[in-house]
């Protein structure tokens, strides 16, 4: 044991990290694949109760009717990440969601909303050629995980909830994982998880940004994890932004949170500061133009036009039949009025919200990765979905890939195997880095979580050039080197929400680092990427993905050829399968 | 479980005999109403039930109603209220149905023979 | 800690109207068992006791029994009717009507007798 | 509108106080964010729960002045008629510390409530064939939107009296299968619910209705169980011999 921290050990076969659909999933497989192994769940709150899984409102894509097919989902795909996603990823994510939509549907009890004649209905999400979101209502998120967690309580599957993941530990010889360092957030006390096997889980989450849709519980943890290790993570520059989310000023948790599409589906207009439309200024669809255009056309509004009170747009609904308003967007009116704002008859302060990464750890199609007995699924990972992720293809990729990689474990490991030695230094390391702002006097750390969001927002966000990246850059490397002369009261470290708060910052940074990065590499614009010195897609055919890894302390740099194992850019499965 | 089954039967006896009480309670209070307009006496009631083969067979179907119900009332009071055991308040439960079939049939009989005496 | 609960609603206070009424009426009935059971000892003593009850404590004492028995009654119907019926609108109107008509059923009592 | 709201926050678990902190008030300002405020700028040991912060995950509710609520939801100008604000952990379940409280109880009698699915077919194969209004998807339909927020479990009482009830929330998910016309569980699911720690402890007291905030109606599904649940016993579902 470390020379002068005691830590608790346990042990487990199977160590799941994260209970949204691709951590719950994966416990559920690899118990189901085989029941003698111990699998435990550890998740940094309640168990279904954080992540994002459960915040999905729209739906889960799934070439279920007639008419849609695996190619037609897989070519929107494609399509949607501008054709660099690593395309036997994608196959995989379309094929196999149809067996886990059934899944869902029929073994774990999801009611997922009906036709008026029984089947399952299908709605229109944007950016694909078909109607393919399966839904419960707008709430579908809470359908899956709730279904999910009350099979994983009925199993004998070990939960160990407010537990925080803080660094891999290889095994002493470097040949394979050995466990997981955790914080017991209850206590405050580390605890050396040893396992077999290890899934990474945690789900990303771009909550470096100002304004941000992700629960509070994600602060890219995996990523900065698997970078620590020396893991590659691709694509990182890839960050959506949800054109319409929720600004409700300073200091309010509600501000970033979604404003539904389907606002601007129904006829919504988007407003600037004078109340004057303008997204036809971008687009000819105007507001119903796609996510990334939209995004970007606010962006562009904010920075040069006038803007609302705290800084945003606004969007109303007031022109509209209020009836229709209340009647199909409840759960929206509601939120707004919580808040104290009217979306039935006023204008509601909106702004582009940081949603996701599609960028992530490198992984296989049975969800290995680099490092023997480490696997990954969902968010933490990169590949499937390229530059852009399809409305509804994330809770797709996180129940699809949390599955295979139980599956997966399950045949790769035995109960009771014997489990190798952890790496002590690195154990020790870890908590050297964990205690490191306990052994200084408390000062505020509010300012750099204030700093990042806006230097990350204003440099390397929706829109980014050469300029503004080297800027993001050297801000970066200021606000981990000044996070780094904070200290944190540690008098009681039971439930210290601080220290957790300056934890998730490291790993903000760290990961901002190679979202900057990669952004800084990738000299064209691509889905989510746009650069404003670059603004053209450049060489479709000889496309290539970043990837990034942490040595010696710096992100390196690196790109790679895309394998269009599949289909190269300006030929379509489809026309192959209409032939 | 074993008293999944003995709450829900007590649960429907404590329905039914409340269905029933119900429809006694109408005519009861009804009743009273209508008796105490010009002062209540013994001879009053005592006409109307004695020897009155009805209005037994009302009270004693009250009674009986009663006796099931309110002891199984009883019986959930103590047991979320006070310490006692479930045994204990079950007993509690059974006495206190027994005292009303006694006390309740010793008046209601008391009171259909009482005529006989005047 | 031991929070406090938030009881201040109509539901709650029908509850607590209806435990009350319930164990108090159960109280009351060996009592009132007892009392015609005088009959038994002749009617004169019958008398007596109900030449007391004309006093207006007792009357008081009484009329509040029969606020009791029918707030229970009408407590009870709409208990019965939320568990087999179980219509959620009609419940919070069910506890208004059902206290407004155990109040008249009292007054009436009260009204009637003097 | 005053510009500080004064707050008294629990501090400690089973045992502790209330502390006093003036926190400025901004408008759209929910009672989330002011117990944020203050462990963002004034004491940063302050302890408690939250996760979406839109009224999805049910990780935030406490007891705001006096009554259980979700507070990511909760607007301070609803509740803070006076200028103040008292915040006290959820009751009935145990605290962690501070506002923070532990919800396994909670979670453990959902499962024990048999408030989970029993399939009856596989993902090789189709979906059922239900109409959005059959009757009985209606009925499904009404209690699913739970967010195991905890809120009703807080409000009622008889989870208070009684330790093993098992409570509005896991009862309402365990009516939700009832009426699942896939699920294979009901004989099971009404032994598990049936009993003074099941659906006839409840004496509709509608605390949980009257505060939970997606606007369900444990209550009456509830009732609903206790209907089934006598049904079942008299087809002698529910086991043991007299
Ligand atoms: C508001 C919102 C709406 C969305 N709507 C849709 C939609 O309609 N359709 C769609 O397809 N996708 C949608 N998405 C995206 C989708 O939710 C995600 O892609 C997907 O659910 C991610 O699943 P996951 O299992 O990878 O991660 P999550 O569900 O986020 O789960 C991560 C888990 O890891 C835990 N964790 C994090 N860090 C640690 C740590 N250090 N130690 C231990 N545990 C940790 C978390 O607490 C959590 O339990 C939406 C996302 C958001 C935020
Ligand atoms: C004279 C008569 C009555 C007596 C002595 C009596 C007594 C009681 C008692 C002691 C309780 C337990 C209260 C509780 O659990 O909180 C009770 C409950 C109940 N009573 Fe009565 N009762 C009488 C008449 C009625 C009538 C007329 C009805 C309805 C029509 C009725 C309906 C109910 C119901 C539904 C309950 C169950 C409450 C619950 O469990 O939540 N009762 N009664
Ligand atoms: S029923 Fe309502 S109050 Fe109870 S846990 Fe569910 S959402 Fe919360
Ligand atoms: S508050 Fe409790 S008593 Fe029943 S109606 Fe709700 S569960
Ligand atoms: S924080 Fe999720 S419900 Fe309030």
């Amino acid at each position: 044991m470390s020379k002068n921290i005691q830590i608790e050990e346990t042990k487990t076969d199977v160590l799941i990290l994260g209970s949204g659909g691709a951590g719950l999933f994966g416990a559920l497989h690899a118990k189901a694949a085989n029941p003698d192994l111990e699998v435990t769940v550890a998740v940094k709150g309640l168990l279904g109760k954080c992540g994002c899984t459960r915040m999905v409102q729209g739906g889960y894509n799934v070439a279920l009717a007639p008419g849609d097919s695996t190619e037609r989902h897989f070519m929107d795909t494609v399509e949607g990440g501008k054709w660099i996603n690593r395309q036997d990823l994608a196959w995989t994510l379309v094929e196999q969601a149809q067996v886990r939509i059934r899944e869902l549907e029929n073994e774990l009890g999801c009611y997922f909303d009906r036709n008026p004649d029984g089947t399952v209905h299908q709605k229109a999400f944007a950016g694909q050629t078909f109607d393919r979101t399966v839904h419960k209502g707008d709430l579908t998120g809470i359908e899956i995980i709730n279904r999910l967690a009350e099979q994983v309580w009925a199993r004998d599957i070990k939960r160990m909830e407010d537990h925080r993941a803080v660094a891999l530990i290889p095994a002493n010889d470097g040949t394979r994982i050995a466990g997981v360092l955790m914080i017991d957030m209850r206590s405050g006390a580390f605890r050396m998880v040893r396992a077999g096997a290890v899934l990474l889980a945690t789900g990303g989450g771009p909550t470096m940004y100002k304004f941000h849709t992700p629960s509070g519980d994600k602060t890219c943890d995996g990523m900065a994890m698997a970078l620590r290790l020396g893991l590659t993570l691709r694509d990182m520059e890839m960050v959506q932004f949800h054109p319409t989310g929720l600004i409700a000023g300073e200091d309010t948790r509600i501000t970033g949170t979604i404003i539904e599409e389907g606002l601007r589906g129904a006829g919504g207009y988007l407003l600037d500061g004078n109340l004057e439309r303008f997204m036809h200024k971008y687009d000819e669809r105007g507001e119903r133009a796609t996510r990334d255009i939209v995004s970007r056309g606010m962006f562009q509004e904010m920075r040069e036009g006038t803007t609302a009170k705290h800084g945003g747009l606004y969007i109303t609904m007031k022109h509209l039949d209020p009836a229709m308003v209340k009647k199909n967007f409840k759960g929206m009116v509601e939120r707004c009025a919580d808040c104290g704002f009217d979306l039935v008859s006023g204008n509601v302060e909106v702004v582009p919200t940081a949603h996701y990464m599609m960028g992530g750890v490198v992984f296989e199609p049975d969800c290995t990765t680099e490092i023997p007995g480490l696997y990954a699924a969902g968010e933490d990972t990169g590949g499937v979905h390229g530059a852009n992720r399809l409305g509804g293809n994330g809770v797709a990729n996180s129940t699809v890939f949390g599955g295979i990689a139980g599956d997966t474990i399950a045949g790769a490991i035995n109960a009771g195997m014997a489990l190798p030695e952890p790496d002590r230094d690195a154990i020790e390391a870890a908590i050297g880095l964990c205690r490191q702002p306990l052994e200084r006097p408390a000062a505020g750390i509010d300012q750099v979580r204030t700093k990042l969001w806006h230097h990350m927002w204003e440099d390397a966000g929706i829109v980014r050039d050469a300029a503004s990246l080297a800027r993001a850059g050297a801000t970066l490397d200021d606000l981990d080197a000044e996070l780094d002369t904070i200290g944190v009261d540690g008098g009681n470290l039971a439930y210290n929400l601080t220290w957790h708060d300056w934890l998730n910052l490291k790993n903000l940074i760290l990961v901002s680092k190679s979202v900057v990065a990669a952004a800084t590499a990738r000299e064209d614009s691509r889905g989510a990427h746009f650069r404003a010195d670059f603004p053209d897609v450049r060489d479709l055919e000889n496309s290539t993905f970043t990837v990034v890894r942490l040595e010696d302390g710096k992100i390196t740099l690196g790109t790679a050829p895309v394998d269009f194992s599949r289909v190269k850019p300006g030929e379509s499965l489809l026309d192959e399968s209409a032939a | 479980m074993a008293s999944a089954r003995v709450e829900t039967r007590l649960w429907v006896w404590q329905r039914l005999s409340a269905a029933v009480l119900g429809l006694c309670v109408l005519v009861h209070l009804g009743m009273i109403i209508y008796a105490v307009q010009d002062g209540l006496s013994a001879a009053e009631i005592i006409t109307r039930v004695s020897g009155n083969a009805v209005w037994f067979v009302f009270y004693a179907v009250f009674i009986v109603a009663v006796a099931v119900h309110a002891p199984i009332g009883v019986r959930t009071i103590l047991n979320e209220m006070t310490g006692l055991s479930p045994k204990a308040t079950h007993l509690i439960m059974a006495v206190l149905c027994l005292v009303i079939l006694v006390m309740g049939f010793r008046a209601v009989i008391g009171l259909y023979q009482a005529g006989a005496g005047l | 800690m031991k929070v406090a609960a938030h009881r201040n609603h109509p539901h709650y206070w029908a509850f607590v109207l209806h435990r009350a009424s319930g164990l108090l009426l159960a109280l009351f009935l060996p009592a009132h068992f007892y009392v015609l059971g005088l009959a038994i000892e002749g009617a004169a003593t019958l008398d007596g006791f109900l030449s007391w009850a004309e006093t207006p404590v007792a009357k008081l004492f009484e009329t509040a029994l029969v606020i009791l028995l029918a707030a229970h009654l009408t407590g009870g119907v709409r208990l019965l009717i939320l568990e087999f019926v179980g219509s959620r609108e009609s419940s919070r109107i069910a506890v208004a009507v059902g206290t407004g008509i155990a109040v008249c059923t009292g007054l009436i009592f009260l009204l009637n007798g003097t | 509108m005053s510009n500080t709201i004064k707050v008294s926050v629990w501090r400690g678990a089973e045992e502790g106080e209330f502390e006093s902190f003036e926190v400025p008030r901004q408008p759209s300002q929910t009672v989330l964010d002011v117990i944020t405020y203050i462990q963002r700028n004034i004491d940063t040991t302050l302890s408690y729960r939250f996760a979406c912060r839109v009224g999805v995950c049910g990780s935030c509710a406490m007891t705001v002045n006096g009554r259980p609520r979700w507070t990511c939801r909760t607007h301070v100008d609803k509740v803070a008629t006076d200028g103040t604000l008292q915040v006290a952990p959820l009751r009935n379940l145990q605290v962690v510390k501070d506002l923070a409280c532990e919800m396994t109880d909670f979670f453990d009698k959902l499962d024990r409530a048999e408030g989970k699915f029993h399939p009856t077919k596989t993902r090789h194969d189709d979906f059922d064939f239900i109409t959005p209004d059959d009757k009985k998807r209606k009925q499904a339909s009404a209690g699913i939107e739970c967010i195991g927020c905890g809120v009703c479990y807080a409000a009622c009482d008889v989870v208070d009296w009684n330790k093993d009830y098992l409570g509005p929330a896991a009862l309402n998910r365990a009516w939700t299968l009832v009426n699942d016309e896939r699920d294979g569980g009901n004989d099971v699911r009404l032994a598990a619910v049936a009993g003074d720690a099941g659906c006839h402890a409840c004496h509709s007291q509608q605390g949980c209705v009257e505060h939970c905030p997606k606007h369900l109606s444990p209550t009456h599904s509830i009732a609903g169980l206790k209907r089934e649940t006598a049904k079942a016993a008299f087809k002698g579902l529910l086991g043991g011999s007299d």
